[in-house]
């Protein structure tokens, strides 16, 4: 299974952000190994995002975001202690869902 | 340095519970947030805005200057990762997408923006080489398109 | 570990280990050359000779302020300027479009690459060459209009050649490699560099 | 290439680098040079601008959390976790420890890096063979490293600490003259040195700034730099990786894992950067 996201959500003002860090490959299925064999596309797909149950963000993703890839948005009404949950879903069918604790 | 390693812990012990969490999406039992609109296999295939914009349903962009880059850098030292920071000031943005003309596949990545959502989303991308980059706003049911050179260089020692 | 304990043998280290700190500097070399060898194993086309000194490399492996006196710095360009080989044919410019790519690339001779690959001469990573390449380094003197300040006479074109060649034969001690006296690049791929540098139609003299 | 053939130069500007004498030959085009240095100045305030985007998100995160993991997991024929190593503060003292190593350690009666130290460490206490405990020191892809996520968790419990690595030992102070020489030492097809690249102020190699590694202020920046997440590979780095692939660029042989030599280098390296707050991992190109 996929390490765990790296999820930081911050109230600044009137505003939540969230910062999300992800490990994955990201593999665009174009890349040759050492051996010149094609390294199979394998990457996230869709990406959501919810605050107390309510999506704030959802996303689609291609081959051609980054590896490891990072994310920031911001969203309004959210207190300090309640928990923005992210959840992954790539090429391949593997899931990754984390949360974390809006801070102040 | 202890804000840092008290997050990271959090988010470790977090780690945990939330794959107890992830057990119960598996099986079904919770689905994480509203249902997940299958991913758009078109949309990520074709080549060039028109066709993009296309597959998503729409008919046709109007250029637009109210988009904000943020800090998306002009010139990227390498292509593997290039930081894209966008907002729109258009009026009921529903969502935002990334566009990158001389990827193998011009779409790289759509965010839909419900209300209460800033739209405003940062991210990174691959360029294979220097290209126009798009922002690809639907506001209100419209398609609009602002657009910015990215200069990919060869850094380092060039081995 | 080994390696360390056969140095620690050697006279320079046991002053060393008795706290002493009067080493001479000759020990040192010899010793870091020993402990340098026992920390390497070759790989691909890197074999461990590679880490054996000619006479310039071992003279000039030195701080900047502690190279060889003058006159000794020209004795070692003479004795490199009588081992550069012009080519046969006396023609010293090729195809200024191949001398671009040539020093675009920065492939050749580590252990990752295929020696079936060409060399480059990754001649950008120090020089400004051409206004159109804007990702150059500074480590060498920028060459913006090297041939229309110089002129192409023959005179010219056998310095380039040479100093391309072998820059040591015409400044000892030299960071820039020496590309045709180490084989990293042809004799082709030299007279290709030279149009690049004075051809009057290269993008380096427009 | 700034000889004209014949020209011999005086005693004085002799041993200047051949850039003076040529900066002085382009005089006559100091127009065209003027706009070119303009527009390099143009090119350096923009990719500082892309550094500072990449900065907001560092994906080496990801690696101190594996690596602080596998600190406190259970592993090895010994079943036991990794927090009562002694990396030189004391069995378990983990906040501060990088920024006082390279270090002599009586117990193995070696100075030893980080990372020769982590080794030592999962050997004793884990049990690892030596074979098992230097494999796979840099990761590639999905084939990851265990000694690169150990790494990025012990040296970010250094952040904001000042290095302060000691030269009161005699293995240490041998260490860091070795090291010194190393840095000079030329071989290899390119003749290239440590000091090729990294001697002089204010180089570039294409568009990446070197750091003149000779010289404070630049020393410290680097060491205190590393390790670092490479975007350009997708990988958190070590500064042994940092090394190993500075000679495979050099042209040389593979430089060992672990090796006296890497560790040589390093005490140079990092006793350099004395004085500093260490600040990594980072993010670079």
């Amino acid at each position: 299974m996929a390490d765990p996201m790296r999820i930081r959500a911050k109230i600044e003002g009137d505003k939540t952000i969230v910062r999300v860090l992800m490990a994955h490959e990201m593999e665009t299925g174009q890349r040759r190994d050492a051996a010149g064999k094609v390294v199979p596309a394998h990457f996230i797909q869709e990406v959501t995002a919810t605050h107390n149950g309510k999506t704030v963000l959802s996303a689609q993703w291609g081959p051609a975001v980054s590896k490891n890839p990072y994310l920031q948005f911001q969203f309004s009404g959210a207190k300090a202690g309640d928990k923005v949950v992210i959840s992954w879903v790539d090429s391949k069918g593997d899931k990754r869902t984390d949360e974390a604790t809006v801070a102040a | 340095m202890g804000e840092i390693n008290t997050s990271r812990r959090q988010a470790l012990k977090q780690g945990s519970a939330t794959a107890i969490l992830g057990m119960f999406v598996a099986a079904g039992l919770v689905r994480p947030g509203t249902a997940h609109a299958a991913w758009n296999q078109a949309a990520f295939s074709v080549k060039g805005v028109d066709n993009v914009v296309k597959s998503l349903g729409g008919a046709g962009t109007a250029a637009t200057k109210d988009i904000s880059w943020g800090s998306t850098p002009e010139i990227a030292e390498n292509g593997a990762v290039v930081p894209i920071s966008v907002t729109s000031n258009i009026p009921k943005t529903e969502s935002i997408a990334i566009l990158v003309d001389k990827n193998p596949n011009t779409l790289a990545a759509s965010f839909t923006i419900p209300p209460g959502t800033d739209p405003n989303v940062s991210m990174r991308v691959k360029m294979g080489e220097t290209s126009q980059v798009h922002a690809l706003i639907k506001a209100d049911g419209k398609y609009f398109v602002a657009t910015r050179e990215i200069k990919v260089t060869l850094g380092g020692c060039g081995g | 570990m080994k390696s360390i304990t056969r140095a620690l043998l050697s006279v320079g280290a046991l002053a060393f280990a008795a706290g002493c700190a009067t080493v001479s500097d000759a020990d040192l070399s010899r010793q870091a050359a020993e402990v340098l060898r026992a920390s390497f194993k070759e790989r691909g086309q890197a074999k461990l000779d590679r880490l054996n000194q000619d006479q310039p490399q071992a003279a000039c492996s030195v701080e900047p302020d502690k190279k060889p006196p003058v006159a000794e710095l020209e004795r070692m360009e003479k004795a490199q300027q009588a081992l550069i080989r012009y080519p046969a044919d006396g023609k010293l410019l090729g195809d200024w479009r191949e001398g671009e790519k040539i020093a675009q690339s920065g492939v050749g001779k580590q252990f990752s690459d295929s020696p079936a690959i060409p060399a480059g001469g990754n001649c950008y990573a120090c020089h400004q060459i051409t206004r159109e390449e804007i990702s150059f380094g500074t480590i060498g003197p920028p060459l913006l209009n090297y041939g229309k300040l110089r002129g192409n006479s023959d005179a010219m074109q056998r310095y380039t050649y040479g100093k391309i060649y072998n820059p040591q034969a015409f400044a000892a001690c030299s960071n820039m490699p020496r590309f045709g006296h180490n084989s990293i690049l042809t004799e082709q791929q030299i007279k290709h560099l030279t149009a690049l540098l004075l051809d009057p139609a290269s993008p380096v003299n427009k | 290439m700034g000889t004209l053939p014949g020209h011999v130069p005086s005693k004085e500007t002799r041993m200047k680098s051949g850039f003076k004498r040529t900066m002085a030959m382009f005089a006559a085009c100091l127009l065209s040079q003027g706009a070119a240095a303009q527009s390099g100045d143009d090119t350096i305030r923009k990719i500082e601008e892309y550094r500072q985007a990449l900065a907001g998100g560092n994906p080496a995160d990801l690696w101190e959390a594996r690596g602080e993991d596998l600190w406190k997991k259970k592993a090895g024929p010994k079943n036991a976790s990794l927090e009562t190593c002694d990396l030189g503060r004391g069995p378990g003292v983990v906040t501060g420890a990088y920024a006082e190593l390279p270090r002599y350690f009586a117990d193995t009666g070696r100075v030893m890096d980080l990372e020769s130290r982590l080794m030592h460490c999962r050997m004793t206490l884990q049990g690892l063979s030596a074979a098992e405990a230097r494999t796979r020191p840099f990761g590639n892809g999905t084939d990851r490293s265990d000694n690169e996520a150990l790494v990025a968790f012990v040296t970010a419990e250094s952040k904001g600490v000042k290095m302060n690595v000691p030269l009161s030992h005699p293995k240490e102070r041998e260490a860091y003259a070795l090291g010194k020489k190393m840095f000079f030492f030329r071989g290899g097809p390119h003749d290239f040195s440590c000091a090729t690249c990294h001697s002089e102020t204010g180089k570039r190699i294409r568009l990446q700034d070197l750091p003149n590694l000779t010289e404070t202020k630049d020393a410290q920046r680097a060491y205190t730099t590393w390790p670092a997440y490479r975007v350009s590979q997708g990988e958190m780095r070590t500064f042994q990786w940092r090394l190993f692939d500075c000679f495979r660029q050099q042209r040389f042989p593979e430089l060992d894992f672990a090796s006296d030599a890497s560790i040589a280098l390093t005490t140079f390296l990092a006793r350099n950067a004395n004085g500093a707050e260490f600040n990594a991992p980072a993010i670079k190109r």
